[in-house]
């Protein structure tokens, strides 16, 4: 066979080259003003300019964002029109429906947490010059991770991001809660990168090959006989990503990591993170889906997806039933939304991307809308995350209360809210996929839901606040904006989802980027 | 006589074994993290064996698998440097390596 | 049969509308009124009502069919395009008089009677209100137009029954009688949904047409007979559903009249003659309708002997009197039982009014023990009642002889009953004739005869009631008198009744036995009365009534005051069981279905606490779980593998 | 476009409502909400009263809204109803009544929404929006153990309309339909096969079941009643958000006919037995609410048994039905406030001999309770008659046993009255004030129309349910296997 052009046209890489430009910019800018930012500090003279530097950081990482943004939209444009996917590498790096999709939503989530961040570094005393270029850097990583052409792009999306999030995730000095959440996550991360590596060469024994194409036409060849141990590494790859996006019993890391990780790093995880592990999840298990075709091979894989989904609908849901403290209960609800967005990509197909994108994009706003109403009432040790903290939140705070009411009404489920056509579009897939007894268990379970997420909505209403309970400082201008963009994007997506869903109608393209 | 491809493999699963055991074994931060070490390692030797058997077939897919071992090398590399980090980082706090200390965060 | 308000005839829709307003005007604005007034602004309509309805009657006659008249759609559903629609015939010409007549009669009688009752505009509201219901009720072209006022009567009897609420026992008679009543209609619902299912149609005019297209005795049909009978016991008051009658006595006397005597508890019987051509072609059913009539008179004349309520006996007497009506129309001579509850109206309104009016004089004394020798102090209201005390009791000439005879002949001669016994019915009739003359003797001889037992207070200020009160009773008496002349023995002499009502009933072969057996029939009833008024004379005015006292105190007689222990026996088997029924329910309720809930929830909340006992927090075993399910899969995956 | 307004103009109003500022507006602006939706209801009789926009092209739904047919009539009566429940909250609620109004107009937005969507999606949409301000109302103005009271009605309610949810998506895309427009699940939807049907049937059957209810789904109903803010308000809007009887008619019945009859048996058993059940459970309890409350879930009981009876005359009679006792049973609750107004109690101790003193009351108390009862000539009696009449046709048993409980509910009407307004009265109470006779008024009005002059809007609902489709020939024998295998699961759930 002919060699394919390694350097082809290179701008499906460009989104993630400028977030990774920008890293290394804002990383700079962070050194060298980091002497003058502490000199200021210290002297207590000229406050002022050690805030705006250190705003200037922010900025210039939300400028690295908005620019990949702009990039990402513009070569969506152009896909669009030439009406063939973009791919790069040799079709190493995808610009296809599902990656442009993903990457949206990842560069939405991203801006969005870094805003949120910004708010709260300097109170959480978590402003070191370092943060930034990191969170640019993960998000560069998960742009690689969704738009892998091959599962060793995938492999390397996948620990760019990660590395980041490992040291995000241990930010905050001398906390134990914080350092023990980064061990945690990189250990078991690590572990899973290896059950992915191992995956990884198992697949390539099998086939030969690296890239989705190739392993889903050599699948395809007559005289194939190596499917069992594809399938070997189809379970392999499985539980690699599978521990990404935390499905139970891959889970129980989030838990712990989403509660010790500082609060701005749990945002920015639960939101970007999650949505690159499932692009690639999405691709990863389409291929193999297809590459071992029907037949009693062909249906073991979807079986055990199934299997671990129905786990972690049961397992999210009732593990968040006794939670009291806010920031964990988000955690393993967390866990229970991988469940939904699984549905999606067990459905598969068009009507599977296009579920499990809006999926995201819907918990992605919804959730940074949460944490933006959590981390303005919690205190400045980044602890006080307890449910009674909202107590009487609804006289305190009407619109904290009703920003956080639709929140947890969306994230429930209820109309008009995005997170009911998200989960109106899972269904309804996996339901048209055949598989409506799963569909039944997560609505089962979604009643479950309903009580948790109902406890906060009543205990803001409902129960009056105790007298020596803390004063809730102003909300941020930033903080508001985040508020302001997820409610009314929440709310907005509800009533008009169709735009954005008509934007990854070209989704099917996706198994062969090219 | 040439060795087949499935001892190799073989092998690489039997390591991939001990390094998952080692895992589950150690308290040790570092000899947990020697142990996946040994777990990534396992991939990279089934990834040069399978090389090794594709290269009968068609050279380019020999190569590319070749290849592969040393992204993943690069990949743990990587890995080391961060852990290191944040494991430097705890034991400048707790002076311990214990994962089992690790335990505080939970319902 | 159409018409249109051209048609004179057709006016008499408008009566239950001159009800209706006099109800509203005198329920919304009455209160405000003067005295008088509001039992003025109740007679005018009543009046006016009466007008229509004589004119109507009038128009009809020489006609051999009715005028229907359809005002505007009820339920044009599934076919059934049931309307408001009414049909003007003899038979509810017939009713019509009665009802606005003696009506008029009763509304003018309570101007005096309810003066000084602070419910006074509520009284007469209700009064018209049921009046029009009861038109309603008569005029009606569908089943379903015919229990709107069928309830209607029922509703209005349950307000005036407990008019008097504040005493617990008339609201709880009130209550009694509503759900009583309430039962007999299900019948009639579940009767119409039959008719419905069975015709296709819930006009009454289709139903019977229909109806005669089916074999005789076709088990629909008796089917349908049975459950309207059920309907009719419920309203008329006839086995087993009789018991709430007696009780209603609670209620003012002219009610007492006018609902309880002459108009409403015949709507069973209406009923049955309105469906004469159902019935005729359902001869189990008409049995049954004559057994239940025939068992009820016995039962309920024996009940009567025992009372001591000046007016419980009246009710007792009405209930045995419908009986009579019920054996009638079910042997299939509906003329004659329509002609006892015409010539009926009279003599127990009256007599009712009587009662009343002595009520009135003693300050609302009602047991007989306590009275006596009244006839000589009111002389009117004395005289009256014995006009009526003798037509119920059957004496020749007088109305009651009549209608009582052409009921005996009836049934004797009927064909529809002959193999169900109808000489049985017969008999029984019979003795149930003597009782009645035997107990209105007592009732008439306890009251107004004899000495006075009176109270010294009250008897000093006994008077004559006013005129307002006593006009009625003479102008019943008179009618009591003479209207059975309406319906001669139809054998001999002509019968206008019989001839007039044609049109609207079945008519049903009757056995015509020689002339001499007709005469011994006359001559039987006549002995019946003259026997039990003999027996009267012997026991209350020779014996002094010592007789009756040692009887009456026995067991028997305890037993024959309370009803022959009817209500008892629906205490302690329907009620009861009702309420142990509820009982149960309503704790079922209140513990099983919680107990649900709380079975998933504490699953969910268990499956939770085991979640967070997984969530150790050890590395290791998070490594673990990991490892596992990477095995698990891995080992389920060789397994298949090594199959394919 | 009337009929969006019909959504839209409550809402708005609700809005301004939590928003205005002037305590002095609230009032006239809420009536003004209600009043101009009823108008609206009222314009909207013909190709006004249609709407039918493209909403989510790739999940085929649309904003389809019809206010020409049953449910423009449920609409409307719905609007009336509220009319009197707003002016009387308006006067009663003294904590925030803005904020309480706003909720009832949200109520009113939310069923005219339910009533008049003609996208199973957004019916579902609208469906699901309007447990929300039921919801607030009992949080905001709830008694002391509202908490328990709301929780349970939340896990019945969400139960319900999950359930109900799966059943929309899967009548869609497993019929193969062209999108979630009625016309368009109609034309794809009874040609499933009857398994299927069955089972996406019992998916709506069961979120209908919950909402209309129907034993054992009703446990939620009393306890929110009972709860519930003492002017009765709420509950008005609680029972006309009893609108499951709505959605079989409207829905699951004609989308679904083979599933239909697979489960009428067991929808005709449970639909009697609750009739019964109800009416039974009610004469052991002293509390008034909770005696309204059951006495209305027996009157839901009739509801079941008449649509389940598939008959033309019971489907009809049902929705009647449902319109009537949306003005009877509300007017009862807003009656149990005047009365809670007088005693300061819901308990029957606390009254009797009442209409002595309050003698207009107790009439028009009467008049509402009669037609509650079903007496002919008042709103109750024809769609009882019909549905009954329907049932006899397809089960005679259980129109007996249902018709058992219209009496049992007679008993308890009478008992009722005797002990509020009958026997010895205690110290007198005020008779009706004029705010009292300006909510009376229009209910009694409609108590009278809807008794002496159906047959407009029975016509209207005939049409509706005569659209329904029929089983066909080749099905039915599968639909009975069904059937029965149903009937086996439910005698064993019995036993």
């Amino acid at each position: 066979m002919s060699l394919p052009p390694i350097i082809g046209d290179l701008t499906p890489l460009v989104p993630a080259v400028t977030l990774v430009a920008f890293a290394a910019i804002t990383l700079l800018f962070g050194v060298f003003t980091r002497e003058r930012v502490a000199l200021n500090e210290r002297a207590a003279l000229n406050e002022r300019a050690a805030l705006s530097e250190r705003a200037a950081l922010g900025g210039l990482a939300l400028t690295g964002v908005a620019a990949a943004l702009v990039f990402a939209f513009y070569l969506w444009l152009e896909s669009n029109a030439s009406g063939v996917a973009a791919a790069a590498l040799g079709g190493a790096y995808l610009g296809d429906a599902l990656a442009s999709a993903f990457t949206f939503v990842i560069l939405l989530g991203s801006a969005l947490a870094i805003l949120l961040a910004d708010g709260h570094l300097a109170r959480l005393e978590l402003d070191h010059p370092e943060f930034h270029p990191l969170l640019l850097l993960a998000t560069a990583g998960g742009l690689v991770l969704v738009s892998a052409g091959d599962l060793v792009t995938l492999l390397l999306g996948l620990e760019i991001m990660s590395l980041a999030v490992y040291a995000l995730a241990a930010w905050r000095e001398r906390s134990r809660a914080s350092e023990e959440a980064g061990m945690k996550y990189f250990l078991l991360g690590a572990f899973a990168s290896a059950v992915l590596v191992y995956g990884i060469a198992l697949t390539y024994g099998a086939t030969g090959r690296f890239d989705f194409a190739g392993i889903a036409a050599a699948a395809a060849t007559p005289g194939f006989a190596a499917n069992g141990l594809l399938l070997l590494g189809a379970v392999f790859l499985l539980v690699g990503l599978g521990f990404k996006v935390a499905f139970a019993p891959f889970h129980q890391w989030a838990p712990d990591v989403y509660t010790g990780a500082p609060t701005p790093v749990t945002a920015f995880m639960s939101v970007v993170v999650k949505t690159a592990a499932f692009g690639a999840l999405l691709r990863v298990t389409g291929t193999l889906v297809e590459a071992l075709g029907p037949g009693p091979i062909g249906e073991v894989l979807p079986a055990a997806l199934a299997v671990l989904i129905g786990l972690t609908l049961v397992v999210g849901n009732t593990g968040a039933l006794l939670q009291s403290g806010v920031k964990r209960m988000l955690a393993y609800s967390a866990v229970a939304h991988a469940g939904y967005v699984g549905l999606a990509v067990l459905a598969g197909g068009e009507a599977g991307v296009r579920a499990a994108a809006f999926y995201l994009l819907a918990y992605t706003l919804t959730s940074l809308a949460a944490f933006a109403v959590l981390l303005s009432l919690m205190d400045d040790d980044d602890g006080g995350d307890r449910l009674e903290r909202l107590a009487g939140l609804g006289r305190r705070r009407p619109w904290l209360a009703a920003a956080l009411s639709v929140a947890m009404l969306s994230l429930a489920g209820f109309p008009p809210f995005a997170g009911f056509i998200g989960k109106v579009l899972v269904f309804q897939a996996a339901i048209a996929a055949g598989h409506a007894a799963l569909a039944v268990l997560a609505i089962a379970t979604s009643v479950v839901a309903v009580v948790f997420y109902a406890r906060v909505v009543t205990t803001m209403y409902l129960r009056e606040p105790d007298a020596h309970s803390a004063p809730i400082r102003p909300v941020g201008r930033r903080t508001a904006v985040v508020l302001a963009i997820g409610v009314v994007g929440t709310l907005a997506f509800g009533l008009f989802p169709g735009g954005w869903l008509e934007l990854v109608a070209g989704a099917p393209a996706w198994i062969a980027g090219f | 006589m040439t060795v087949p491809t499935e001892a190799y493999v073989a092998l690489s699963a039997a390591l991939f074994a001990i390094g998952a055991m080692g895992v589950l074994i150690r308290r040790s931060a570092i000899l947990v993290f020697l142990s996946v070490e040994l777990m990534l390692n396992a991939g990279n030797l089934a990834l040069v064996a399978y090389a090794r058997h594709w290269a009968g077939f068609d050279a380019l897919a020999g190569l590319s698998g070749q290849t592969v071992v040393f992204i993943v090398l690069a990949v743990a590399a990587a890995e080391v440097a961060v852990g290191l980090g944040i494991l430097v980082a705890i034991f400048r706090d707790r002076s311990s390596t214990d994962v089992d200390a690790l335990s505080g965060v939970r319902l | 049969m159409t018409g249109a308000w051209s048609d004179p005839v057709a006016w008499a829709a408008l009566a239950p509308l001159f009800a209706l307003a006099g109800a509203l005007l005198v329920g919304l604005f009455g209160r405000r009124w003067p005295e008088p007034l509001p039992g003025v602004v109740a007679s005018l309509a009543i009046a006016a009502a009466f007008v229509v309805a004589a004119v109507a009657s009038v128009g009809l006659l020489g006609r051999d069919a009715g005028v229907a008249l359809t005002l505007w759609p009820f339920l044009p559903v599934a076919g059934l395009d049931v309307s408001v629609g009414v049909v003007v015939d003899p038979l509810a010409a017939t009713f019509l008089l009665i009802i606005t007549g003696v009506g008029l009669l009763i509304h003018v009688y309570s101007i005096d009677y309810m003066r000084d009752d602070d419910g006074n505009a509520r009284y007469f509201a209700l009064l018209n209100l049921f009046v029009a219901s009861m038109l309603v009720l008569v005029l009606a072209d569908s089943l379903v137009l015919l229990f709107v006022g069928w309830e209607g009567v029922g509703v209005c009897s349950y307000l005036l029954i407990g008019f008097w609420y504040r005493q617990r026992a008339n609201a709880d008679a009130g209550r009694k009688a509503f759900i009583v009543n309430r039962i007999g209609d299900a019948g009639f619902l579940l009767a119409s949904f039959l008719v419905a299912a069975t015709f296709g149609t819930l006009t009454i005019a289709d139903a019977n047409a229909q109806a005669g297209s089916f074999a005789f005795g076709a088990g629909v049909l008796t089917a349908i007979g049975l459950l309207f009978l059920l309907a009719a016991a419920g309203k008329s008051a006839q086995l087993p559903l009789h018991v709430w009658l007696p009780d209603a006595m609670a209620g003012p006397t002219p009610v007492s009249a006018l609902i309880h005597a002459a108009t409403m508890v015949t709507a069973g019987v209406y009923l049955v003659a309105r469906l004469s051509p159902l019935y005729a072609q359902a001869p189990a059913a008409s049995a049954a309708v004559a057994w239940v009539g025939a068992l009820t008179a016995l039962i309920a004349a024996v009940a009567a002997l025992a009372q001591t309520d000046i007016k419980r006996i009246l009710a007792y007497s009405t209930v045995s009197q419908l009986g009579f009506m019920f054996a009638a129309v079910g042997a299939g001579a509906y003329a004659a039982a329509v002609f006892h509850v015409f010539t009926h109206a009279f003599f127990k309104g009256l007599l009712f009014l009587a009662a009343g009016s002595v009520i009135h004089a003693l300050h609302g004394e009602q047991d007989v023990r306590r009275m006596g020798g009244l006839g000589r102090r009111m002389r009117l209201t004395g005289s009256s009642a014995l006009v009526g005390t003798l037509a119920i009791a059957g004496v020749p000439l007088l109305s009651g002889f009549f209608s009582k005879e052409a009921i005996l002949g009836g049934v004797w001669n009927s064909t529809l009953v002959e193999d169900y016994g109808s000489r049985l019915l017969f008999a029984l009739l019979l003795v149930t004739a003597g009782l009645t003359a035997f107990y209105m003797f007592r009732w008439y001889h306890r009251v107004f005869c004899g000495e006075s037992r009176l109270a010294r207070d009250v008897a000093a200020k006994v008077h004559e009631s006013p005129g307002t009160m006593t006009a009625p009773l003479v102008v019943l008496a008179a009618l009591a008198a003479v209207a059975g002349y309406l319906g001669l023995p139809a054998f001999a002499f002509p019968n206008w009744i019989k001839s007039w009502l044609a049109p609207s009933l079945a008519s049903v072969g009757a056995l015509h036995p020689p002339l001499w057996v007709e005469w011994l029939l006359v001559a039987a009833s006549v002995v019946a009365a003259a026997a039990g008024l003999a027996a009267g004379w012997w026991i209350y005015e020779r014996g002094r009534g010592a007789l009756a006292e040692r009887v009456g105190g026995g067991v028997m007689g305890r037993f024959a005051r309370d009803g022959l222990g009817f209500d008892a026996a629906y205490r302690a088997g329907a009620v009861s069981t009702a309420e142990g029924l509820a009982a149960g329910l309503a704790v079922a309720d209140r513990d099983l279905l919680d107990r649900g809930i709380a079975a998933g929830v504490t699953t969910a909340s268990w499956l939770g606490r085991a979640v967070a006992a997984w969530q150790s927090g050890f590395v290791r075993l998070y490594a673990l779980a990991t490892l596992i399910g990477l095995t698990a899969l891995a080992v389920v995956v060789a397994a298949l593998g090594g199959r394919a | 476009m009337i009929a969006a307004l019909m959504v839209l103009l409550p809402l708005a109003v609700a809005v301004a409502l939590a928003l205005a500022p002037k305590p002095a507006v609230h009032r006239p602006l809420a009536m003004f909400g209600v009043v101009a939706t009823l108008v609206l209801g009222l314009l909207a009789v013909d190709g006004g009263g249609r709407l039918e926009v493209p909403w989510i092209a790739s999940l085929g739904t649309w904003i389809a809204l019809d206010a020409t047919g049953a449910g423009g009539v449920l609409a409307r009566v719905a609007a009336a109803v509220l009319l009197p429940t707003v002016l009387w909250a308006g006067a009663r609620v003294e904590s925030r009544p803005h904020l309480f109004l706003a909720w009832l107009l949200a109520t009113l937005a939310g069923l005219s929404g339910i009533f008049l969507a003609r996208d199973l999606v957004l019916f579902y949409v609208f469906w699901e929006l309007t447990l929300l301000p039921g919801l607030a109302l009992l949080a905001g103005w709830g008694l002391t153990h509202r908490r328990a009271a709301m929780v349970k009605y939340l896990l019945y309610a969400v139960a319900g309309s999950f359930a109900m949810l799966i059943a929309v998506l899967a009548v869609g895309p497993l019929s193969g339909a062209a999108g979630y427009r009625f016309d368009q699940l109609l034309a794809a939807a009874p040609l499933l096969d009857p398994l299927t049907q069955t089972w996406i049937f019992a998916g709506f059957a069961f979120a209908f079941a919950v909402k209309l209810p129907i034993f054992p789904l009703h446990a939620w109903l009393v306890d929110v009643h009972e709860q519930n803010h003492a002017s009765g308000a709420a509950d008005v809007a609680g029972t006309l958000y009893k609108v499951g009887g709505f959605g079989l008619f409207a829905w699951a019945i004609p989308l679904l006919p083979a599933g239909a009859t697979a489960l009428a048996p067991l929808g005709l058993a449970l639909g009697a037995f609750t009739a019964v059940y109800g009416a039974l459970i009610a004469t052991r309890h002293a509390h008034l609410k909770r005696i309204l409350a059951y006495a209305s879930l027996s009157h839901m009981g009739v509801v079941a048994v008449g649509l389940f009876s598939l008959h033309l005359a019971g489907k009809t009679g049902s929705m009647a039905l449902l319109a009537a006792q949306m003005v009877t049973t509300g007017g009862l609750f807003l009656v149990s406030g005047m009365l809670h107004d007088r005693r300061g109690s819901f308990e029957l101790d606390a009254f009797g001999g009442l209409a002595r003193s309050a003698p207009a009351l107790a009439a028009a108390t009467l008049v509402v309770l009669f037609a509650s009862i079903g007496v002919p000539g008042l709103a109750n009696f024809p769609g009882e008659f019909l549905a009954l009449l329907g049932a006899y046709q397809a089960a005679p048993a259980a129109a007996v046993l249902a018709l058992l409980a219209v009496v049992a509910a007679g008993a308890l009407g009478v008992n009722l009255y005797q002990r509020l307004f009958q026997g010895e009265g205690r110290e007198r109470v005020r008779d009706v004030t004029p705010l009292e006779v300006a909510v009376f008024a229009p209910i009694l009005a409609l108590t009278l129309w809807l008794g002496v002059a159906p047959a407009a809007n029975l016509t209207t609902f005939e049409r509706e349910a005569a659209a329904a489709q029929t089983v066909t020939a080749e099905a039915a024998p599968v639909v009975a296997e069904i059937a029965a295998a149903v009937g086996v699961l439910a005698a064993g759930g019995v036993r």
